[in-house]
């Protein structure tokens, strides 16, 4: 069990090594892989997210630990059943067309990860079409969009239509962001849902998941 | 090298040692601060169909701005003309805006006194290619061909906002990453603001216009909306800021003259170091950023500066109007001050730096006598990378001691990160080449080419 | 009656003979200015449909300004909610405002101490009818109603900007006719004022909270937005700026405490004469009006305020935290200078005061040794009339005398003004009853009800 | 000729009473009224359209020579023949229903009147209703609508709309104005002109006039 200290330290310390090696020693040991996520890994994390959410902690902490939990998991995954861990929902999340402002769009990107999301960032500059194939590919249920200019916003717009055009759209939620983004817009867009900053951008996907759609 | 600036006394708002005439009679550096004004569209598509929409919108901008300047009796306008990426990636329609822009400012010269310019900043189009290409390819060839339309169409001075080495900067201020940081700003950035302000002071000698000056706004001002957000340390924000000060640097040790940009808060180092007149922004650039320097970034510039405002509707007017005679006001306080004495435009000066600086390391790293400090060493280096060092080094020293006699504060959770800046900066190696085999050896490599920065020799050295 | 303030040099920002304190903690006039923010809808209909709307957007203005206020450590914060006409005409919609603000303003005082107090000014909604009913009927009613809601549902301050008058200065301004104007403030204006404050005075100190003070906004600021359209002189908004003091006074005699309200440029003098802290807007509230009076207004100022501002997004943030970060960094900056020494708090309002005065005559009545003139002249008569009569006549001899000595520009075209004004105020009868009389026999009678001033008496003496 | 340079000074200083003396004078002489009207009376308000113009004269002298012109109108109008001078149109105007503001208002409808215009003031707070009624009594060609209140600008559109629910929309031009009003928001709601201040409302109701819409 002192391993299992040393191994919630890493974490918290945002040590991907001794994360790493920590866990090998558990498995070596011979604590069941669950154990080790469910008993040490997932407290850890919640404990991270806890000190992120006090301001303790900041996202550069936050991103290492996530790290660390990530090397830790990559030993654990193959040892655990397939029918494990379903991702919280699929997200598809990119930058609209002709903005390549992402510092944002990366950390929603990033805590959606952290909170349990399938995410495929499509990056910057994205065409509405490369969003439309990026749903089909990867059965997304959830479609962030980020601008950051105001001559950009009204993309946001076009992406929406073009999911209309290519009948995908009541297949996602649609949940859109960015500095010069309101709710209000987000209405007249006809998008499901506006998150001012990061951490609002996670609990919206997730009332998103639940099928309640903010006002 | 040996400071422009050799004594606090002499650091003041209005005056520089290198000062810069420019457009229709004025003057910058030479006693009085002048308010620099910048606008944008609202929200809007810009496309063919919008076009003519877009061209009287900007119109109406203009009109609107000298018309109040001109009623308030500014002493003098600078006007900047950010290009949005739609203008660069089609340089005409750049051009145009420009030539609107011109001709509205020339009539208040003749009609009304008004002493005025236009600066114009092309943005940065590079990176719409990832991995950037920095010297080639069709992003580089239009932007290159919207300097040289602006500067027949009426430009007065150059500027642009570079963005060589934000490729790993980026993912270092997410990472909270002082080293990568510092290899984006002082060894890509530096590299590519050589290669770019030797083009730009280029076309603005033969077109005899001002080379005015760059920003590391996609360094330090990312850095500093990250912190503001509580997403990074401001303790960080402030290091990244005083380690763009070499970067910038380059722009006028390869010709350029200032104004600085406004968003440039590494102004008042350039200044000290190279003695060019700067143009700051703080609250008056709320609209823009929020900010944790509102006072003290207006302590020795000789612009004043809104950032940007959109064309939106306020109960008074517009929005770009109602920031201009904000800045109108602002500079006539400062002048009213400096009127009267040194000694009063010194006071004006420290009041404006004791309002903000114990209450923030990013407001503590532009006191006056901090910079005039790291100034000192930073100018004593002979490299970029060099410079950033000692700079980092020398602005987490001041921080730490400041607070250590109480006299700045910083939050308990930000306590812990001066130490382990220390401890980054301490790791930087003492040469260059070193610095950069170990990067090019990490998967930072991945993000950019080292060829558009001229780096491969060093590398297969 | 002498002044409240003695001499020149106690004449300051931040401190009023006469501190106020209110709400949950703060103090006003005790040494340290404090941002008064105030903020309003952006276009939009206020129904059924949308009242949810409503709510909302209130709640997300006051948040975000809580917030900002905050982060910045500002000294303390004032928060205004003036009340739209729909929310004065059915009070229940503006008490429900009412109580998000006070419960959010409440939440930051306990968990961030931030210093706060609510001033709720409901609009004045009399003038719905024509000629208005002052006194009785569903408009006074519903507005009667709204400041005993308002009170219980936790303003700490109440205000209006009352309209007692309007009927007949409307039209007087449209012909530059300073004797109606006159008559519109001095006669029908302080006789409502009297009617008005009596009664609010009553509702506060049952409530136990602060009557504020109220403006002549409907006059003075109506002229001064004229007068900036170049529709009206600006020598005649000057004088009618300080013939508007008199009526604004009447609130203090009735027991009301300050601050003043911030478009009552009038401030300085209330505070001159009856001591009360006074809150200003200049250039902080070009977002409202446009002004020449931008740094002047602010040089005795106890809580410096943007008077008002819709919720439309700009590039860093909804313009109400803006707006509240330049007010907290112009506060900063007056709290700093005022920190070090009496005579540095001088020298910043002397500051303030030399860069606007000489451009125009608004600005110079605003002049702390001016408005120390004349407040004394005012002083010492004894009715609103006749104190009125005086302040023109002071006003325009003061500005005259100026132009003359070549210490302050008047533009040509407004000279013959001067002359024009000087002859109006000799003309004005030395007896209130004549002048009443007399105005009662000109076609102005029939734009109002005497009764609702109470002056049937007098009529028909 | 002596007397009507002494008419041409009453307009200028706007002296009511010594316009309408000196109009008297000269029809007593046997002046023809087309003469002191054309000769002397449109010049002077013409030189006083100019002073305004240029800034010299401020509203309340632009009014008052309104004043005077009018007294001497009031002369000579039984004398001339009905088939005599047209308003160049007929306006009908008003603040929009819960706003109270008038200033602006009134200039707007004092200019229109100096510029020739027949002007019917339907006050402040007037209901789309009352707009409607106001067309059909007055056979206006423009309507007029002012808003000060970013909460009463809705008004605006709801009262075009009355307009076309009751089959005059097609009949009038609407011109609209204000201090928060824009020429974007003239377009959004379809009205046919936008001006920004009282000059430009005449210039706007001349251009209307003819058949010119604006952009
Ligand atoms: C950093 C920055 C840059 C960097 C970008 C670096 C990068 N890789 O992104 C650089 C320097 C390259 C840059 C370039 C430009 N920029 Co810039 N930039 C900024 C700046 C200072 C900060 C943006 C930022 O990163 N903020 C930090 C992040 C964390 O915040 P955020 O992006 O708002 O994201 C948060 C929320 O919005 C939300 N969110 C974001 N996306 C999403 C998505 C979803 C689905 C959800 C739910 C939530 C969400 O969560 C995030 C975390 O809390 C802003 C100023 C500002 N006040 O925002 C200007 C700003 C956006 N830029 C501006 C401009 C004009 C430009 C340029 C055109 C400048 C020029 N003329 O050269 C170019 C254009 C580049 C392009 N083609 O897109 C203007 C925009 C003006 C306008 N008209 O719209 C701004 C507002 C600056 C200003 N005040 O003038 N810029
Ligand atoms: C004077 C004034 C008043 C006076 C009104 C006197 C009167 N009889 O009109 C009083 C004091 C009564 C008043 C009351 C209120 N007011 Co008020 N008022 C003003 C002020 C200072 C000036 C308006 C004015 O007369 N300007 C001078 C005239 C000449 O200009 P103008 O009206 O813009 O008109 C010109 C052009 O716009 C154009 N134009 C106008 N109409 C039209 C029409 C057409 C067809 C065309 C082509 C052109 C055109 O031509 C005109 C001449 O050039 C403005 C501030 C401002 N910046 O505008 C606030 C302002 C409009 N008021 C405001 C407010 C909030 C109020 C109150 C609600 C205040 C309160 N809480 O008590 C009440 C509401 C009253 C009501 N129910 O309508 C706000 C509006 C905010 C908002 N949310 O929309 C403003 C913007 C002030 C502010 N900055 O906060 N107000
Ligand atoms: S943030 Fe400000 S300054 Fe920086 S690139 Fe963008 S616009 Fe230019
Ligand atoms: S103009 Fe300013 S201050 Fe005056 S009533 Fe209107 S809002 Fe209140
Ligand atoms: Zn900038
Ligand atoms: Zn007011
Ligand atoms: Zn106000």
């Amino acid at each position: 069990m002192t391993d299992l200290k040393k191994l919630h330290q890493a974490i918290l310390d945002g040590n991907a090594k001794a994360s790493a090696e920590e866990t090998a020693h558990a498995l070596v040991a011979g604590v069941d892989p669950m154990t080790i996520i469910e008993g040490t890994m997932i407290p850890a994390m919640d404990e991270v997210g806890r000190l992120f959410e006090c301001q303790d902690y900041f996202v550069p902490e936050l991103l290492l630990s996530g790290r660390a939990m990530k090397a830790a998991m990559q030993l654990l995954r193959p040892l655990l059943a397939k029918s494990g861990a379903q991702p919280v929902g699929r997200v598809v999340i990119g930058t609209v067309k002709g903005d390549l402002h992402d510092i944002g769009k990366n950390l929603v990107a990033s805590m959606l990860e952290g909170g349990g999301f399938d995410v495929t960032d499509l990056g910057t500059d994205v065409s509405p079409d490369r969003f439309v194939a990026a749903i089909g590919e990867k059965n997304a249920d959830i479609v962030c969009l980020s601008a950051l200019l105001t001559v950009t916003m009204p993309a946001m717009k076009t992406t929406i239509e073009a999911l209309e055009r290519a009948g995908v759209r009541n297949k996602v939620r649609v949940l859109i962001g960015g500095a010069p983004v309101t709710l209000q817009y987000a209405r007249e867009i006809g998008a499901d849902g506006y998150g001012e900053n990061a951490n609002a951008a996670v609990a919206l996907a997730r009332e998103l998941g639940k099928g309640t759609l903010r006002p | 090298m040996s400071l422009a600036i050799g004594s606090l006394s002499e650091f003041l708002f209005g005056h520089a040692p290198r000062p810069v005439s420019c457009g229709r009679g004025l003057e910058l550096g030479k006693g009085t601060v002048i308010p620099e004004i910048n606008f944008t569209l609202p929200a809007m598509d810009i496309d063919e169909a919008t076009w003519p929409e877009v061209r009287r919108l900007y119109a109406e901008m203009i009109e609107g701005v000298c018309k109040r300047a001109a009623e308030l009796e500014a002493p003098g306008l600078l006007v900047e003309f950010e290009t949005l990426p739609a203008m660069t990636i089609r340089p005409e329609w750049g051009r145009e805006i420009v030539e609107i822009l011109a001709t509205c400012l020339h009539g208040y010269y003749e009609k009304h006194g008004l002493k005025n310019a236009l600066r114009v900043t092309p943005n940065d189009t590079r990176d719409f290619l990832s991995p950037s290409h920095m010297r080639d390819g069709q992003y580089w060839e239009a932007m290159a061909q919207l300097f040289e339309m602006s500067a027949a169409a009426g430009a007065d001075l150059l500027s642009i906002e570079s963005t060589g080495g934000k490729e790993v900067c980026d993912e270092a201020l997410r990472f909270g990453d002082l080293r990568q940081t510092i290899f984006g700003l002082a060894i890509l950035g530096a590299r590519d603001m050589e290669f770019l302000w030797k083009h730009l002071v280029g076309v603005c000698s033969k077109a005899n216009i001002v080379p005015a000056g760059d920003s590391a706004c996609a360094f330090g001002n990312t850095a500093m909306v990250l912190a503001d957000q509580k997403f990074i340390p401001r303790v960080l924000a402030a290091v990244i800021r005083v380690a763009s000060v070499p970067r910038s640097l380059v722009a006028y040790r390869m010709g350029a003259a200032g104004p600085s940009k406004d968003c440039a808060y590494e102004g008042p180092y350039l200044k000290a170091i190279a003695g060019v007149p700067i143009s700051m922004e703080g609250r008056s650039s709320a609209c823009a950023h929020l900010t944790h320097v509102g006072n003290i970034a207006q302590a020795v510039c000789d612009a004043w500066s809104n950032e940007s405002v959109q064309q939106v509707r306020l109960l008074s007017a517009y929005a770009p109007i109602v920031s201009l005679e904000q800045l109108v006001y602002d500079c006539r306080l400062m002048n009213t001050a400096a009127a009267g004495s040194r000694e009063d435009a010194i006071r004006l000066r420290d009041w404006l730096v004791e309002s903000d600086a114990a209450l923030d390391p990013q407001a503590w790293v532009l006191r006056p006598d901090v910079v005039l400090r790291i100034a000192e060493r930073i100018a004593t280096e002979p490299t970029p990378y060099l410079q950033t060092r000692v700079a980092a080094r020398c602005a987490i020293e001041e921080i730490a001691s400041a607070h250590r006699e109480g006299r700045l504060r910083v939050s308990p959770q930000e306590i812990r990160w001066i130490a382990k800046i220390e401890r980054e900066v301490a790791q930087l190696p003492g040469q260059e080449s070193e610095f950069i085999d170990e990067m090019l050896a990490t998967p930072v490599a991945e993000k950019f080419l080292p060829g558009e920065y001229g780096i491969e020799s060093v590398a297969s050295r």
